[in-house]
C-alpha cells in the first residue's frame, strides 16, 4: 500500500481551476520528485495535501487513512512535515525558537534536544545563528531554518517546495545531500523541484506536471533521458 | 492601455452617472409633491457622507493607512467655515457667495491640519499611526469644547476658559461658546450645493488616483520599500493624500455645519465615534472603491433613519414597534452580518459558485 | 570612465561586519556578476548601492557622480534600478500602472494638471502608455497589461519587476537573483532576455545570481563575496576557476 | 382625523439614554393618563417617541419623521444640543415645541417654543443666590463638565452672580464626557484651596462618584447641586450615607411627601419598575400643560400645525399650571417658566425641604 | 504633598487602563486583530458581578462567576463574529465587525440592564492604606497586584508552555503555525477566553474603583486601554502595564498642572509626541523589514 495515495485530485482558487484531477502516490521510503513550470500547481498540490487548502474533488490518502478533510495540525501529528514555498519562517522569533516551534507535536524534552543536534550537525551556520531574529537571516540561511525547523518534527514523510531556491551551488547540492540522507535515515520525501536535473537524480520515480494535470510519470532516471523532458525542464 | 483608459473613464462615467440619477430622482420625487420631510431632511446628509466617505477612502483605501480621525478633519472644517460665516454675516449678505468662500475657508484649513497631522504620519506605520489620528480628532474634539470666541467693537477676543474671561464689552457677541459652540447658523447648504460638491469631490479624487501621482500614492500602499527604490518621494504623497482627503472632510465638514441651525463638537458627531461611522461606510462600500463609498452611506442612512424609523408608523405591531425603538442594535446586527456576508471567504466563494451557476444556466 | 565605481563600501548589523572593504568597477555596457555563498552580503551591496541602508564606509561612484549616502530617490533619479530577491511588486495596480509608476520622475506634471486632464496630462499619458506597452511587448506582457500584478504567475512577475526597474530609465540595472525559482528552460529565456535588454536599451548590468549556467552563460565579469569581504574578482572563468571560490561556493 | 398627535424625541440609546428614556416612559403615562381621563377637549392623544441618540442632527431626523407621521406639537426634545438644532426647524415650520429639559438659552429662542424646567442661566443665578443669602458657605469650589453644555452654562452664571454674592469661589476645575471615571484632581484641589461647600453643576452619575471619591479622601464640605442632581437617590446599589447632607435646587425630588408626587412616583414605579428621575417629572409634567394651554385654546385635531402653534403660544401665556415641578407656573412670551426653585437637602437618605 | 496625592491618583487610574490594557494587548498581540468590543466584555462582566451580588452571592465567587461567563462570551464572539473573517482580504473587515459587536454588547446590555447608573459595590475589602496624609485605597492596591500577577503570569504562559508557544507562531504566521501541527483556531479562542476572562476582572477593578455602571462604561476606558498598550508597545505584555500607568499619570498631572478642561487633550498630545520619538510605543519590538 502506498504511504501517501492522492487521488483524482481538484481545487480551486474562486473560480481558477488550478488542480484538475490529479492522481498519484508516494511509497514509504520512496523520493519522489514532482516537476513543472512556474504556476503549474505544484505548491497548490503540497498545500492541498497538508490541509491548508481544501479540494473541491478527489481524495488524500495517508497510510491508508483518508486525511482530505483533516486539519492542517492533525496532519503534521500523523507524521507529515511540510516546507513551505517562500521559507514561511516566524520572522520575529530567533531560529533557535523557530527550530523548537518544529517539535511543537512532540513532547519528550530529550529527543527534541537530539533533532535539534542533528539539525545543527546538518546545518552549521544555524547553530552559528542560533540567537538572530529569522527574519534577518539571508535568503539561503532561511531556506535551511525552513527545512531544518521542519525535521525537528521527526516526520515520516517531509514534503519539500523548492528546497533548493536561492541557494548557492555548494549548498544546492548539500541541500539535495541532505534529502538523500533524511530517505536515507528512513524518512519519505516528496520533492518540488524546478531543478530538475537534481531532483530527477535523486528521485525514484517522478511526476512532471502541466497546469493542473499531470502529463508524463515514470522512473527518475529515464524522465532524465527523455526528449521531451529534457528539451521543456533541463534546458538542453 | 488606451482601452484601459477608455475603461477607467467608463467606470468613472458611471460613478458620475448614480449621483446625478440620485439628484434627478429626487428632484422629480419632489417636484411631483411626493416628497417626505424626512426624505428630504436627509438629502444634504447624503452628500456629507458621501463626501467623507469619498475622502476618508482616499486615505484608506488608496494610500492604504488606517485613519481613525477623519470626523477631526470634518471639525475643523465645520468650525472654520461656520466662524468665517458668523462673522460675515452682516458683511456678505448674498447667501452663496458667502457659503463658497465658507466653504474654501473650511477645506484650507482643514488641508492645513490635514498637513500637520500628515507630518506624525510619515514615521508611523500601521496601527501606531490609526491611534495617532485618534488621538488627534479627539484632541481636537476638545480643544473646540474649550474654545470661546467673542466679537465686540475692540474686535475678535478668544479665551480658553469661560465666556466670562473673553472681557468683552457689553454690547459683545459671543460666537463660538465652548461646549455650545456656534448657534444660529444661517442654513446656508442646500441639496444642489450639496450635489455639486460630491461631483467636485468624485472629480477630484477619481482624476488624482488616475493621474502619475495617484499611481505613485497606490504604489506606496501596495510596496513601500520598492516605491522608495524607483524614487517616489514617499513624504510628499503621502502628506498629499493626507491633505487632499483632510481638505474634502473640511468641505464635507462646512456642508455639515450649515446645514444645522447649532454646531457644537459632541463624541457624536466629531468624536471617533463618527470617524468610525465613515470608516463603516468605506469598507461596507469597498476599501479603493469609490463607488461604493458613494453608496454605501446613502444606504446606511436610508435604512438607519428612514426605514427603522417609519416601521413604527406602519401600525402598532409589537415586533416593528421593538426594531424602531431599538435601531441601534438593528444596526449592530445587520452590520454585523453584511461584514460576514461580504468579506467572510467562504460567503464570497459561495456566492461565486452561485452567481456563476446562474450565469452558466443563462448562457 | 567606468559606469559605477565602488571603493571600501562597509556597513555592520549590530555585531555583525555584513559587507567590509568592498570594491567593484564596472564599464558601461558591461553585464556583471556577484556571486557568493548565502548570507555573504550581495544582498546588502545592492542596499548599500540603492540608498536603502547608508554605508558607514567607502564611496560610490555612479557615472562619475559621487552618490555616497544619498537618498533612495535621489539614487533613483541619477540612475540605479534595481529588482528585489523576493519579488516587490505593486500588487493592486495593473501591469501597465506597474511599469507607469516606474516613470514617475521623467515624466512629470503637477497633480492640477492630473485632475484638469490639461494637454500636457494627456501628453505626457500618451506617451508614457506608449513607451510602457514597448517595454511590456519586450518581456512578452503586453497582453496582459491590464491585470493586477498579484495575478500574474510567478515567472511573469519577474519579469515585470525587470520592466518596471527600467522604466525608470536607469544607467545601472541591478537584478537580485533573477532566475531564482526558475526552470533551467525558463532560466534559458530569460538569459536571452537580459542579454536583449543590455543590447537594446545599452543598458549596464550587474546580477545576483546562484545559477551558475546563467552567471557563466552571460556575465563578462564577476566578484565573489565571502563573508562580506572580496574573495575574488576577475573575467567570469578567471573567478569560476579560481580554487578559493570553488571551495568557498561551488563545490566540487 | 380624531386624534391629536403629539411627537416626542430625546436619547433612548447611547450615553445619555437614561434621559430621554425616563422623558419617553413619563409621556407615554402622562399621554395615558390624559386620554384615559378624556382626552384633550374630548379627543385622544396619540404620542410618538423617536430616538436621537443624544445628536443634533439625528434630531432633526427624528423631527422631520415625526413630520411624516403627522405630529402637531412636540414634546421635546431631551437634551440641549439637539433641542436647538430642531428648534431651528420647528421655529421655520412654525411648529408648537415644549422641551421638558432642553435648558440652554438657545433651545427655546424662537417664539414657537417654550419649556417646562428652568433656563441654566436662571439655575446658575438662583443657586449663586441661594447660597449667598443663606450664608451656606464662605469658600466655594465648582467641578463642572466642560464638555457639557447644560454644565457649562449653569457654570458661567454662577460664577457671574457669585461677585453680587458674600462668598468666594476658591477653585473651578473641570472634567470632560471623555475622562469622568476619576475626580481626585478637582477634589483635591477643592480640599487644599479650603473650599467648605463643592457646587456641583452636573448630573448625578458623576455626583455620585464625587461623592464616593470625596470620602475615600476624607474630604467632606457641603456639596450643592442643580436639579442634574436629582435621581442620585435611585442610583441602584447606590451607598445613600455618602450623601448626607447634599443639598440641591430642584424643582422635583422623588420622594417628597406630596400627593401628587407620591402618586406618580408610584405610578411610574409600578409602570416601569424604577424610580423617576426630574426629567420624567418635566416630561409628565410637559404633557399636562400642552393639554392645559390646549383646552385654554380650545384646539381642534384638525387644525394643522402652524394653527395650533398659534393658539397655544398665546395660550401659553395665560394659564396656570400646579404640577411635579412646581406650583402655580406661568410662562413668558419667550418660553420661560417662572416658578419658585425648592432647595432640598438629603437628609436621612431622603430629600428634605430647606 | 499634593504632588504625591497626584502621584498616586495617577498611580490608581494608571493601574485601571493596565488592567484593561492587559487583555487588549493580549488579543490584539497574538490574533492581529483591534478588539473594540473588548471594553463591552468588561462592561458585561461588571453587570455579571453587579447582579449576582446583589442576588446575594459573596464577592468572590461573584468576580468568579463573571470571568466565566466572559471567557465563554469572549470565545462565542471569537467563532462567530471574527473566525469566518480571518482570512478576509482586508483586516478592516474584522475591525468593522468588531465595532458591530461593541454596538451589539452596548444595545443588549440597554435592552437588558436598561439605560440607568447602577452604583457599583467595590468587591474589595482591603481598608485603605494611610500613611502620612496620603490615602492609597485598596482597590488601587488590588489593581496593581493583580496588574503585576497577570504580567508575570502572561510572560511565564506565552515563554514557557506550549500554547504559549502556539500564540506565538500563530501570531506571526498562521499557515507557518499549522504545518507546526499547532491549531490555529483553537489558538485563537485561547487567546480570546483569556484575554476576556482578564476583561471581567478588568471590569470588576474598574467598577471597584469607580462605582458607575452603565451599558457604555467600557467604551471609553477602552479606548484609553487601546491608546495604553499602543503607548506602552503593541503585544508587549509589560508595555501595557507600563503604558496604562503613565497614561493615568498623565491624565491626573495634566488635570492638576496644566488644565482640567484639556486633560484629554493633553493625554492624547502626550501620546503623539512619545509616538513621533518612539515609533513602535515604549517597549515596542523595533521591526525591521529586511530587503
Ligand atoms: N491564492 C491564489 N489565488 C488565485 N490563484 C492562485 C493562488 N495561488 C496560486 N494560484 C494559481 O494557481 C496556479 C498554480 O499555482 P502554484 O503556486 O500551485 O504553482 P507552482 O507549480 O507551485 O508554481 P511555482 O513554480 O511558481 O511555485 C497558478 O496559475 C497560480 O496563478
Ligand atoms: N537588517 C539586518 N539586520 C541584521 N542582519 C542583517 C540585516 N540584513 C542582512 N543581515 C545579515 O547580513 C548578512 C548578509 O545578508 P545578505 O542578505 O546580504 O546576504 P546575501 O549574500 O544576499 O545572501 P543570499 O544569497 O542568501 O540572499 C546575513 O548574515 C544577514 O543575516
Ligand atoms: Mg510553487
Ligand atoms: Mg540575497
Amino acid at each position: 500500500m502506498a504511504m501517501l495515495e492522492v487521488k483524482d485530485l481538484q481545487v480551486y482558487y474562486g473560480m481558477i481551476h488550478a488542480i484538475k484531477g490529479v492522481s498519484f502516490h508516494v511509497n514509504e521510503g520512496e523520493i519522489i520528485a514532482l516537476i513543472g513550470a512556474n504556476g503549474a500547481g505544484k505548491t497548490t498540490i503540497l498545500h492541498t495535501i497538508t490541509g491548508l487548502l481544501t479540494p473541491k474533488g478527489g481524495q488524500v490518502m495517508f497510510e491508508g487513512k483518508d486525511i482530505t478533510k483533516t486539519p492542517a495540525h492533525k496532519i503534521v501529528e500523523l507524521g507529515m512535515a511540510h516546507v513551505p514555498e517562500g521559507r514561511r519562517v516566524f520572522a520575529q522569533l530567533s531560529v533557535y525558537q523557530n527550530l523548537k516551534m518544529g517539535a511543537y507535536t512532540r513532547s519528550d524534552k530529550n529527543e527534541i534536544e537530539e533533532s535539534l543536534e542533528m539539525v545543527y550537525k546538518r546545518f552549521p551556520r544555524l547553530e552559528e545563528r542560533k540567537n538572530q531574529m529569522a527574519g534577518t537571516l539571508s535568503g539561503g540561511e532561511q531556506q535551511m531554518l525552513a527545512m531544518g525547523r521542519a525535521l525537528m518534527s521527526k516526520p515520516r514523510i517531509i514534503l519539500m517546495d523548492e528546497p533548493s531556491m536561492g541557494l548557492s551551488p555548494i549548498l544546492v547540492n548539500e541541500i539535495f545531500d541532505i534529502i538523500q540522507s533524511v530517505s536515507a535515515s528512513g524518512t519519505t520525501v516528496l520533492l518540488v523541484e524546478q531543478n530538475a536535473k537534481k531532483a530527477l537524480a535523486i528521485a525514484d520515480r517522478a511526476y512532471v506536471l502541466e497546469t493542473g494535470k499531470i502529463s508524463l510519470d515514470g522512473n527518475a532516471k529515464d524522465l532524465l533521458n527523455d526528449d521531451s523532458i529534457k528539451k521543456a525542464y533541463l534546458g538542453e | 492601455m488606451n482601452t484601459m483608459r477608455t475603461k477607467t473613464a467608463k467606470q468613472n462615467a458611471i460613478t458620475y452617472g448614480i449621483v446625478i440619477i440620485g439628484f434627478l430622482i429626487m428632484q422629480i420625487i419632489s417636484a411631483t409633491g411626493h416628497m417626505s420631510s424626512s426624505l428630504s431632511g436627509l438629502l444634504i446628509p447624503f452628500c456629507y457622507y458621501v463626501i467623507l466617505a469619498v475622502s476618508l477612502n482616499l486615505v484608506v483605501g488608496i494610500l492604504g493607512e488606517l485613519s481613525l480621525g477623519h470626523a477631526g478633519f470634518m471639525c475643523v472644517g465645520a468650525f472654520s467655515s461656520v466662524f468665517f460665516t458668523k462673522c460675515m454675516e452682516n458683511v456678505i449678505t448674498n447667501s452663496l457667495v458667502r457659503f463658497i468662500i465658507a466653504l474654501i475657508i473650511g477645506a484650507l484649513v482643514a488641508a492645513v491640519f490635514g498637513i500637520l497631522i500628515g507630518i506624525p504620519v510619515l514615521r508611523l506605520k500601521g496601527d501606531y499611526l490609526a491611534i495617532v489620528t485618534l488621538a488627534f480628532g479627539e484632541i481636537i474634539k476638545n480643544l473646540v469644547n474649550v474654545l470661546f470666541i467673542g466679537k465686540d467693537s475692540h474686535g475678535l477676543h478668544f479665551s480658553m476658559k469661560d465666556t466670562l474671561s473673553l472681557g468683552m464689552e457689553p454690547d459683545g457677541q459671543v460666537i463660538v461658546n465652548g461646549p455650545q459652540g456656534i448657534t444660529g447658523i444661517p442654513k446656508d447648504s442646500t441639496f444642489v450645493i450639496g450635489v455639486v460638491l460630491v461631483l467636485i469631490t468624485l472629480f477630484i479624487v477619481l482624476r488624482l488616483i488616475n493621474s502619475r501621482d495617484g499611481r505613485a500614492i497606490q504604489s506606496i500602499r501596495d510596496n513601500r520599500i520598492a516605491a522608495e527604490s524607483i524614487g517616489i518621494n514617499v513624504t510628499k504623497y503621502k502628506l498629499m493624500a493626507f491633505s487632499v482627503s483632510a481638505g474634502l472632510a473640511g468641505i464635507g465638514g462646512a456642508l455639515y455645519a450649515h446645514n444645522l441651525s447649532t454646531l457644537s463638537a459632541t463624541p457624536k458627531n466629531f468624536g471617533y465615534n463618527m470617524s468610525i461611522m465613515i470608516l463603516v461606510y468605506v469598507v461596507l462600500g469597498g476599501i479603493g472603491n469609490i463607488r461604493g463609498s458613494v453608496i454605501a452611506p446613502i444606504v446606511l442612512n436610508l435604512v438607519l433613519d428612514y426605514f427603522l424609523r417609519k416601521l413604527q408608523m406602519l401600525g402598532s405591531n409589537p415586533v416593528l414597534q421593538f426594531l424602531s425603538d431599538n435601531r441601534m442594535l438593528v444596526y449592530a446586527i445587520v452590520l454585523i452580518v453584511i461584514m460576514l456576508f461580504s468579506w467572510s471567504p467562504k460567503m464570497i466563494e459561495w456566492r461565486e459558485r452561485v452567481f456563476h451557476k446562474n450565469a452558466k444556466e443563462e448562457a | 570612465m567606468a559606469m559605477l565605481e565602488v571603493k571600501n563600501l562597509g556597513i555592520s548589523f549590530g555585531g555583525l561586519r555584513a559587507v567590509n572593504g568592498f570594491h567593484v568597477t564596472i564599464e558601461k555596457n558591461q553585464l556583471y556578476g556577484l556571486i557568493g555563498p548565502n548570507g555573504a552580503g550581495k544582498t546588502t551591496v545592492f542596499n548599500l548601492l540603492t540608498g536603502v541602508y547608508k554605508p558607514d564606509a567607502g564611496s560610490i561612484l555612479l557615472d562619475g557622480k559621487d552618490i555616497t549616502g544619498e537618498s533612495d530617490i535621489e539614487i533613483s533619479k541619477a540612475g540605479i534600478a534595481r529588482t528585489f530577491q523576493n519579488i516587490r511588486l505593486f500588487s493592486k495596480m495593473s501591469v501597465l500602472d506597474n511599469v507607469k509608476v516606474g516613470m514617475h520622475n521623467h515624466h512629470e506634471y503637477s497633480a492640477l494638471a492630473g485632475i484638469f486632464h490639461t494637454p500636457k496630462y494627456k501628453k505626457e499619458e500618451a506617451l508614457m502608455d506608449e513607451k510602457a506597452m514597448e517595454l511590456l511587448k519586450v518581456f512578452d506582457l503586453a497582453d496582459m497589461a491590464e491585470t493586477n500584478a498579484a495575478n500574474l504567475p510567478y515567472g511573469k512577475q519577474r519579469r515585470l519587476e525587470i520592466a518596471r526597474a527600467l522604466a525608470t530609465d536607469p544607467k545601472l540595472l541591478l537584478l537580485d537573483e533573477p532566475a531564482a525559482g526558475m526552470n533551467p528552460k525558463e532560466t534559458g529565456e530569460l538569459m536571452d532576455m537580459i542579454r536583449f535588454v543590455r543590447d537594446e536599451f545599452d543598458m549596464t548590468i550587474l546580477l545576483i545570481e546562484h545559477d551558475m549556467k546563467l552567471v557563466s552563460g552571460i556575465c563578462e565579469k564577476l566578484t565573489m563575496l565571502n563573508f562580506g569581504e572580496v574573495l575574488a574578482e576577475g573575467t567570469t572563468s578567471e573567478v569560476l576557476n579560481d580554487p578559493q571560490v570553488i571551495t568557498a561556493y561551488l563545490g566540487e | 382625523d380624531d386624534t391629536f398627535k403629539i411627537g416626542g424625541i430625546g436619547p433612548i440609546t447611547g450615553g445619555a439614554a437614561v434621559y430621554g428614556q425616563a422623558v419617553m416612559n413619563a409621556s407615554q403615562m402622562a399621554a395615558d393618563d390624559i386620554n384615559a381621563a378624556g382626552g384633550i377637549n374630548g379627543y385622544q392623544i396619540e404620542f410618538n417617541f423617536q430616538d436621537d441618540e443624544h445628536d443634533a442632527e439625528k434630531s432633526v431626523n427624528a423631527y422631520n419623521t415625526l413630520k411624516d407621521w403627522g405630529m402637531q406639537m412636540l414634546l421635546g426634545t431631551v437634551t440641549s444640543t439637539p433641542c436647538t438644532a430642531v428648534e431651528g426647524e420647528a421655529s421655520n415650520d412654525n411648529m408648537f415645541l415644549l422641551t421638558p429639559s432642553g435648558s440652554a438659552v438657545e433651545s427655546i429662542s424662537g417664539d414657537n417654543a417654550f419649556r417646562v424646567c428652568f433656563s441654566d442661566p436662571n439655575q446658575g443665578t438662583a443657586s449663586a443666590q441661594y447660597i449667598g443669602e443663606n450664608k451656606l458657605a464662605e469658600k466655594v469650589a465648582v467641578i463642572y463638565n466642560s464638555s457639557d453644555v447644560y454644565s457649562t452654562g449653569i457654570y458661567n452664571n454662577f460664577v457671574t452672580e457669585s461677585a453680587n454674592q458674600p462668598f468666594e469661589i476658591v477653585s473651578a476645575e473641570a472634567f470632560t464626557e471623555d475622562s469622568k471615571t476619576d475626580f481626585s484632581v478637582q477634589l483635591q484641589k477643592a480640599k487644599d484651596a479650603g473650599a467648605d461647600m463643592v457646587f456641583l453643576p452636573i448630573y448625578y452619575t458623576e455626583a455620585s462618584l464625587i461623592l464616593t471619591q470625596a470620602a475615600g479622601m476624607d474630604y467632606a464640605p457641603t456639596f450643592f447641586g442643580c436639579d442634574g442632581l436629582d435621581g442620585l437617590l435611585a442610583v441602584e446599589g447606590f451607598d445613600t450615607s455618602l450623601a448626607e447632607g447634599v443639598m440641591l435646587l430642584t424643582p422635583f425630588a422623588a420622594d417628597a411627601d406630596d400627593e401628587q408626587t407620591k402618586a406618580f412616583v408610584s405610578a411610574y414605579e409600578e409602570k416601569y419598575g424604577e424610580t423617576p428621575i426630574q426629567f420624567a417629572a418635566d416630561a409628565y409634567d410637559g404633557m399636562y400643560i400642552i393639554k392645559t394651554a390646549a383646552e385654554k385654546a380650545g384646539i381642534t385635531p384638525d387644525m394643522d400645525a402652524s394653527a395650533i402653534c398659534d393658539a397655544l403660544k398665546a395660550a401659553m401665556t395665560e394659564i396656570t399650571y400646579d404640577g411635579l415641578t412646581g406650583s402655580g407656573m406661568t410662562w413668558s412670551a419667550d418660553g420661560e417658566p417662572n416658578k419658585e426653585p425648592k432647595a432640598v437637602v438629603i437628609k436621612d437618605g431622603a430629600y428634605t425641604a430647606m | 504633598m499634593s504632588f504625591l496625592n497626584y502621584l498616586i491618583s495617577g498611580i490608581s487610574l494608571g493601574s485601571v487602563y493596565a488592567i484593561i490594557a492587559l487583555g487588549y494587548t493580549m488579543v490584539y498581540g497574538i490574533a492581529k486583530m483591534l478588539n473594540f468590543a473588548h471594553g463591552d466584555v468588561i462592561m458585561v462582566g461588571a453587570y455579571v458581578v453587579f447582579y449576582s451580588t446583589a442576588a446575594g452571592m459573596p464577592a468572590i465567587p461573584a468576580v468568579l462567576l463573571s470571568v466565566v461567563i466572559c471567557t465563554v462570551l469572549g470565545m462565542v464572539i471569537e467563532a462567530v463574529a471574527y473566525r469566518p473573517l480571518r482570512s478576509a482580504a482586508s483586516p478592516l473587515a474584522v475591525l468593522i465587525t468588531a465595532i458591530g459587536v461593541s454596538y451589539l454588547l452596548q444595545n443588549l446590555a440597554l435592552l437588558f440592564w436598561s439605560s440607568n447608573t447602577k452604583s457599583f459595590t467595590s468587591v474589595v475589602k482591603i481598608p485603605a492604606l494611610k500613611v502620612a496624609g496620603l490615602n492609597i485605597s485598596g482597590e488601587t492596591m488590588v489593581t496593581i497586584l493583580a496588574c503585576i500577577v497577570i504580567v508575570v503570569g502572561l510572560t511565564l504562559f506565552i515563554n514557557k508552555t506550549k500554547p504559549g508557544q502556539a500564540m506565538l507562531a500563530v501570531s506571526e504566521d498562521k499557515g507557518a503555525a499549522q504545518l507546526m501541527g499547532i491549531n490555529v483556531n483553537a489558538t485563537i479562542a485561547l487567546t480570546f477566553a483569556i484575554g476576556s476572562g482578564l476583561a471581567a476582572t478588568a471590569g470588576v477593578l474598574l467598577c471597584s474603583a469607580y462605582p458607575s455602571l452603565t451599558p457604555y462604561t467600557g467604551s471609553m476606558p477602552g479606548i484609553k486601554a487601546f491608546v495604553a498598550a499602543v503607548f506602552g508597545g503593541i503585544g508587549s505584555i509589560p508595555g501595557a502595564m507600563i503604558g496604562g500607568i503613565l497614561l493615568g499619570i498623565i491624565e491626573i498631572f495634566g488635570k492638576a498642572y496644566i488644565s482640567s478642561q484639556m486633560a484629554d487633550a493633553i493625554v492624547f498630545a502626550v501620546l503623539i509626541v512619545v509616538l513621533l520619538v518612539k515609533p513602535t510605543g515604549l517597549l515596542g519590538k523595533q521591526i525591521q523589514e529586511k530587503v
